[in-house]
């Protein structure tokens, strides 16, 4: 399912505010790519540029080309419904739908597309999508509680488990652990882990250990100053980016020396 | 909490603050314009009830409309309020949505301060005006189609005939009430749908939604509460207005829920500003003690909304 | 910029000018001669205020009592029970006056396309206005008009939804001209449920001119544009006019047993001379024969003098399309006022 | 490289899709549609006259079914879901803006008849049919909304600083319930009560037009102080705490931070309430009478106000209706007018004390 | 000016949630604490029972005595307002008020407690504190400038002259740099270094190399769980905890190893 994503040339506009220049990366399948870098260098911009959720703020527009498995995600005539239907996203905040029950919120994206679903086959879905997400146990026996009744780290992993169940082929995740606790934290570490096997997953991470643990490859993100727009800086394995880059910048970043 | 009259019970265990004067002086002064309002309040309750009391216990005879008593005076008056003010907001509340929709969510947003603008122009326009726009402007256009309906699906009770010839019928009414309404049911509605949570609209988005859909999960849910308000708000204007619907209905002592007829029941408060320069004795005191019902009425409905929008507190946007 | 204008150059009265304010509450249907006779009163005495506020005749009998206004507009003269109670204004021992100033007919206006000419008896009024008759064409109408083309339409019927002095003038009219259609006795309330109902004399006008097939009674000075129907008065079909009004009212009978400076008229309404228009309205100035105060007794005398004034008539005929005061009556109203203290 | 890609490999993230002027385009024809229905149905004299708004009215309607039908075939259900909720919201607007823009025509033509400047300089008094002017009701109208908004302000505006800063508990719960409450006391009962209340001090003779602003008053407490409240909720607590932590007690936080940034907010809640309340008609005729004369003070006679100069214009119509009905339209743009300044003086305000920056 | 504070057996509610718990602290003066934990550790709660800032929110209260100089803050009769003119407080987001200028916002502490000053008096305190918060030479042109015109950093340093304008003894400061880009915090960081000359400064940072570098001493919070209050696990020199801790839990964290 998962699938390769290329950006070729992106430039990421606030209105007249260039935010993202020039981003070229090329980020395979099954693969968790972590992006890092200082707060304000445009990791969230660039991330929900993937999936065309930046156009969804006012005034906000790309230039460039970002192919998912060759098709450009920007051609004119592409909708943008069917683009985030593919691609995924977990955002900072977990942000369960407050008004549905643990079972709804997981159903939310499916039912959309497919109104008649029945009820062991939607029984059947749920159970696989919060068992995907590591959360079914915890929650099997409140289904039908509110979803905002659960912990912040349980939260995440429902947002986790409504987004795998539309079955997408990437997953983006902004910060997903950053207002989390350290055992939660760790649930959704571990998930990650196991949901490569299936997904390309890009994440977004403040914390350096987190990205060496849990990625494949690695995006260093910088900013010149404020009201510049930020650059990839650079892109490599994570292993290499940690012990071994090849920018001076990378290797203050990594090593604590700013940010 | 250094100068809060009604803490929550609090624990003993915190230790007390010194309170300063001018936290006490200012906190007091607050609690006294919050006291008053009730005691206005009071004061408009107690006036209602003394002066009703000489129409609840009425003599056979005494009461307008030949009625025998004065629920049987009220009745169709009771029904008049809240059968317009239903219709009014039945044609009020889903446009009020739409428009707050298409001001929050829908137009951009150059365009839609400007819409704001003009909307809230409306709110403005004194209600003599309305009615005088209702008699001699609305009526006249509406009349040909009330003509078409009755002829056409008079067997629907609704549109059961005869036609009003003037086209003064609580539907014209109800219309004029509605664009009355609109004005502040969408400026609150507005608000809030403008301060539903980016973070679950975008979720929504990012699930697939499209527009609409990330509306109905993300926006209207967490509006509920809030449209529920801005209704009552509606509500309050419609039940209580007086002289546009005096002007503008044509009104009969019945119980008929033909809306394009000429035989439509009256609003109490409409019917206060109709009879009032006429009225003496008892039935000066009925046309209060209406009053006093539509005050009543008021006040179950605002219960009920409250009671709505605490049903399902566990599963609203407040959390 | 007109607040201080100086005395119009005609004035006519000759008694020196009172100062100070009055303040009447009472009858719509008075309300704009009342402002006539008031711009015209106050340029012959600068100093003098008076407000007349057209709340209706019941509040401004009610308010006279209560001594909340010092004088009122009424459609009706006071009634014996209000005779039996006090007057808040009036000095111990007098009560309040009726002293007829206003006197209106009332038209049956109708909109019906084609016809410019109707003519209508009080049977055929009776049966319209209380719906037995709800077609153009009917037979009833017909053997009156037998000239005019009616269209096969529903009639709408309009009448007054406020309670009003009109429309107990109207109903007394049928009440006691076509008892046998119009069983209802007669009141403020119109009493049957047909047709629509509008508020004022200007909302039924305006229902009148918007809505073809429609007719209704109106207080003449409404009526200005609307088809107006004649009246089959004994045989001979009638026009309205102001003059056959004043004649009726001059004509009828005053209530007997009243105090001597109270002029209630008893409207014969069968009169049937040529001309005579009865379905007319008088309205009265209410005042006290006596104030309390003696300083607002004598600015209601004068300005009661000079409402009653032919002048004064005769400039709100123009103004508000009334009908003069005639006759005996209108010096029965002057003496009457000339008695106020 | 990629060109050629996506030449000879369909883009499979393009589904069928209406080009972005087919909305405008389709309200265009359905609109064009009905005028010409209705031209027809002038033309073969089943209607008097051209109907304009009706053309719009059913033209939009059309529109919504059009756009609903076309968007299934081309685009499938839920996309036509989504069109037909975005035609609806439009036609919502449209629909909203006919009354609207009738209204404002019929009181504009109307009212401009008489926008001289005598209307501005006479009074009514000794003026019979033509001329005259409304100087006297502006200012009663004026002075009576300015004393009313002088009393609800301070009440309403504590009255939210009290539930929003420091109510919590039964009292707050009850205010809140019953403020609720008061917005529905029907304005004629507001009248009755406030003359009822003099009546009862003064005397059944009573009338002047600070009983008016009472009356006024308390149908515009409880706007004031909903709208305030929902303003001062959405003061950032960062700002408190900001202050907190600088050692301000708290009620120079609330009259020094909390009020000042809210302010532009507060000024427009307040210009509602007065909105809503300046063109009251029935509780004014009850309580601060009817005169044809000047009066600039607010305790003592009679005064006119605009709403019921309007009114009376109306219902006191003599046999040549055009004068007092040309005074009556002026009137209520007049009214209209002072509302429109208001809510400008309102925004000016507000921007100038409104937070700077971002 | 800079005061020792001792904190004793201090238990942190909010209403019935005991969020954080028994702790014992003795912070010297003229020193730089940090505050080190997981996310929901407590440590904003904690940092802010040490100005009373923590009873502003509904229901929230302390057991336990927090001494200044000896001096308890929840003595009875202890007036918060003055325990806040001395011990002054930075938060996360830059927050100036928004409706004052530049200059108004560092004289707020100042004029909103009616305190009258003369206009070169206040023009030396204005200067004197955007001097020692390092913005003087950034702002001295636009001081009648909306505050809230500056950028993310100058905003915060401007928040910092706000605090140091009162004159307090300490200064606490929430995650100050956290919404900043690394330049800013950079100066923030030097800042720090230079008014540790005169107050006793205490700030929450998530980001272990900050804590390295700016801080004297180092206080470790952590949480069992979500629900369960956060404790003071170890607290010592700076070097110490972050070569050399005595408690695994400490270890697992600053190596980033969890959280
Ligand atoms: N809605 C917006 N409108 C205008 N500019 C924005 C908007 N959102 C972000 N920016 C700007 O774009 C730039 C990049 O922001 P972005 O949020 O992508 O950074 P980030 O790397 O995700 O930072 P953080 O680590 O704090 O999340 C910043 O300068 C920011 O001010
Ligand atoms: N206003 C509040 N009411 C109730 N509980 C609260 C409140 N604020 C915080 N808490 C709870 O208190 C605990 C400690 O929160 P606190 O904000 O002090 O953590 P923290 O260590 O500062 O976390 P972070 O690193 O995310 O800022 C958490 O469990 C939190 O849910
Ligand atoms: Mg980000
Ligand atoms: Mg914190
Ligand atoms: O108000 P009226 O004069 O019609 O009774």
């Amino acid at each position: 399912m998962s699938k390769r994503i290329e950006v070729k040339d992106l430039n990421v506009y606030y209105s007249k505010f260039r935010a993202v220049e020039d981003v070229n990366i090329t980020i395979e399948p099954r693969t968790v790519t972590a992006f890092i870098g200082p707060s304000g260098c445009g990791k969230s911009t660039f991330l929900r540029t993937l999936n065309r959720m930046h156009e969804v703020i006012p005034g906000a527009y790309v230039e460039g080309e970002v192919l998912i498995d060759g098709n450009d995600l920007y051609a004119p005539g592409v909708d943008p419904v069917l683009v985030r239907r593919q691609v995924g996203m977990v955002f900072q905040r977990p942000n369960p739908f407050p008004t549905m029950s643990i079972r709804e919120n997981v159903l939310a994206g499916v039912k959309l597309n497919n109104r008649r679903m029945g009820k062991s086959e939607s029984d059947d879905l749920v159970e696989k999508s919060l068992t995907g997400a590591n959360l079914w146990n915890e929650v099997k026996d409140r289904l039908d509680k509110p979803g905002s009744g659960l912990s912040g780290g349980q939260q995440q992993r429902l947002c986790i488990a409504r987004a795998v169940a539309v079955s997408p082929d990437v997953i983006l995740m902004d910060e997903p652990c950053s207002a989390l606790d350290p055992i939660s934290t760790l649930a959704i570490e571990d998930l990650i882990e196991e949901l490569k096997q299936e997904y390309t997953i890009v994440i977004v991470t403040h914390n350096m250990q987190q990205a060496s643990r849990v990625s494949d490859k690695t995006a260093f993100f910088n900013i010149a100053g404020t009201g510049k727009p930020g650059k990839l800086i650079e892109y490599n394995d994570t292993a290499t980016m940690f012990s071994n880059p090849t920018v001076q910048a990378t290797e203050d970043y990594v090593s604590g020396r700013f940010g | 909490m250094t100068a809060s009259a009604e803490s929550p019970a609090r624990t003993d265990r915190r230790p007390k603050a010194t309170v300063r004067l001018g936290d006490r002086v200012f906190s007091l002064s607050t609690v006294v314009a919050g006291t008053l309002i009730l005691v206005v309040l009071a004061a408009v309750a107690l006036f209602l009830i003394v002066q009703s009391i000489p129409a609840l216990t009425a003599k056979v005879g005494t009461l307008p409309d030949q009625a025998t008593n004065f629920w049987s005076y009220v009745g169709p008056l009771v029904f008049g309020t809240v059968w317009a003010a239903f219709l009014a907001l039945l044609m009020a509340t889903p446009l009020s949505i739409g428009i707050a929709l298409f001001i929050s969510h829908y137009a951009p947003r150059r365009i839609s301060q400007v819409l704001g603008y003009i909307i809230d122009l409306l709110a403005a326009v004194p209600s003599v005006v309305f009615g005088l726009w209702g008699v001699l402007i609305l009526a006249p256009f509406v009349q040909p189609f009330y003509n078409t309906l009755v002829n056409h699906v008079g067997w629907f009770p609704l549109f059961a005939g005869p036609v009003s010839g003037t086209g003064k019928t609580i539907l014209t009414a109800a219309i004029v009430l509605a664009v009355m309404c609109i004005p502040i049911m969408t400026a609150v509605m507005r608000e809030i749908f403008l301060q539903a949570p980016r973070l679950h609209e975008e979720a929504a988005l990012a699930l697939g939604a499209t527009r609409w859909e990330m509306i109905r999960m993300a926006v209207l849910p967490f509006a509920r509460s809030g449209i529920v308000s801005a209704i009552m708000l509606g509500l309050g204007r419609a039940l209580g207005e007086t002289l546009a619907i005096a002007i503008v209905l044509s009104p009969a002592t019945v119980i008929s829920f033909a809306v394009l007829g000429s035989q439509n029941p009256n609003t109490i408060a409409a019917n206060i500003a109709l009879q009032f320069a006429e009225a003496q004795g008892v039935g000066l005191n009925a046309l209060i003690a209406s009053g006093l019902v539509l005050f009543v009425i008021t006040l179950l409905i605002n219960m009920a909304a409250r009671f709505i929008v605490n049903r399902r507190k566990a599963f609203s946007g407040a959390n | 910029a007109n607040e201080s204008s100086t005395p119009a150059a005609s004035s006519t009265s000759t008694a020196k000018p009172v100062s100070g304010t009055i303040n009447g509450i009472g009858s719509s249907a008075q309300g704009t001669a009342e402002t006539t006779w008031i711009a015209g009163f106050q340029q012959a005495n600068p100093d003098a205020t008076v407000n007349y506020d057209p709340q209706g005749s019941g509040a401004g009998r009610t308010s006279f009592a209560s001594g909340a206004a010092n004088f009122a507009g009424s459609d009706a003269a006071l009634a014996d029970a209000d005779l039996a109670g006090s007057f808040a204004a009036c000095a111990a021992g007098t009560k309040g006056i009726d002293i007829p100033v206003y006197i209106s007919p009332i038209a049956i206006a109708y909109n019906v396309s084609g016809v410019t000419d109707l003519t209508l008896d009080a049977s055929t009024i009776a049966k319209i206005f209380s719906g037995k008759i709800t077609k153009w064409n009917d037979p009833a109408i017909k053997a009156l008009n037998s000239s005019a083309t009616l269209p096969d339409a529903s009639i709408t019927v309009v009448h007054r939804s406020d309670d009003s002095g009109t429309t107990q003038n109207f109903t007394e009219y049928l009440s006691s001209q076509a008892s046998s259609v119009w069983t209802a006795p007669a009141s403020q309330t119109f009493p049957y449920k047909v047709g629509d109902a509008a508020k004022g004399t200007p909302g039924v006008a305006s229902a009148v001119k918007n809505s073809t097939n429609s007719i209704a009674y109106i207080d003449d000075s409404g009526a200005t544009g609307l088809s107006k129907a004649k009246l089959m008065v004994g045989s001979t079909a009638t026009d309205i006019s102001a003059k056959g009004a004043a004649a009726v009212v001059a004509k009828s009978p005053l209530v007997s047993g009243r105090a001597k400076n109270d002029i209630a008229v008893n409207i014969d309404r069968s009169l049937t001379a040529k001309g005579d228009w009865p379905i007319v309205l008088v309205s009265y100035l209410i005042a006290c024969q006596n104030y309390k105060d003696a300083a607002v007794g004598k600015e209601v005398k004068a300005y009661a003098q000079y409402v009653t004034t032919p002048a004064a008539q005769t400039a709100a005929a123009g103004q508000a399309g009334s009908a003069p005061l005639s006759g005996s009556l209108s010096t029965k109203a002057q003496a009457a006022a000339a008695t106020i203290k | 490289m990629s060109v050629a890609v996506r030449n000879t490999r369909a883009n499979t993230l393009t589904a069928g899709k209406l080009p972005k002027f087919a909305p405008w385009g389709l309200l265009a024809i359905s609109w064009a549609i009905f005028v010409a229905v209705f031209l027809l149905l002038k033309a073969s004299g089943s209607t008097k006259d051209f109907n304009i708004v009706g053309a719009l009215f059913f033209g939009t309607i059309l529109f919504d079914v059009l756009i609903v039908v076309i968007s299934m075939v081309v685009e499938g259900g839920r996309k036509a879901k989504d069109r037909l909720v975005t035609s609806l919201v439009m036609s919502a607007f449209i629909v909203v803006l006919l009354p609207l823009v009738s209204l404002v025509y019929t009181v504009i033509s109307r009212g401009v008849a008489r926008f001289d400047v005598q209307y501005f300089t006479y009074s009514m008094r000794n003026v019979i049919s033509v001329g005259g002017g409304a100087l006297h009701a502006i200012v009663g109208t004026l002075e009576i909304t300015a004393f009313a908004t002088l009393i609800s302000v301070p009440v309403g505006i504590l009255t939210s600083i009290y539930l929003v800063e420091y109510g919590r508990g039964r009292l707050a719960r009850a205010i809140t319930f019953f403020v609720d409450v008061m917005t529905g006391i029907p304005s004629i009962v507001a009248g009755l009560f406030a003359y009822a209340l003099f009546a009862l001090i003064a005397g059944p003779a009573i009338r002047n037009g600070a009983m008016g602003s009472i009356a006024l008053s308390v149908l515009m407490i409880p706007i004031v102080v909903r709208s305030s409240e929902e303003i001062l909720k959405i003061v950032p607590n960062e700002l408190r705490e900001a202050s907190y932590a600088l050692g301000v007690p708290r009620w120079l936080t609330i009259v020094k931070i909390v009020l000042p940034t809210s302010f532009a907010g507060l000024a427009t809640g307040v210009v509602l309430a007065i909105s809503r309340v300046i063109g009251e008609t029935a509780p004014l005729l009850l309580t601060t009478g009817f005169t044809t004369d000047m009066n600039y003070d607010l305790f003592s006679d009679r005064m006119m106000t605009l709403p019921v100069f309007v009114y009376t214009q109306y219902a006191q119509q003599g046999p040549d209706a055009t004068p007092y009905l040309e005074r009556a339209w002026t009137g209520a743009l007049v009214l209209i007018l002072i509302v429109m300044a208001l809510n400008l003086i309102a925004r000016i305000i507000g921007r100038f004390f409104a937070p700077r920056g971002r």
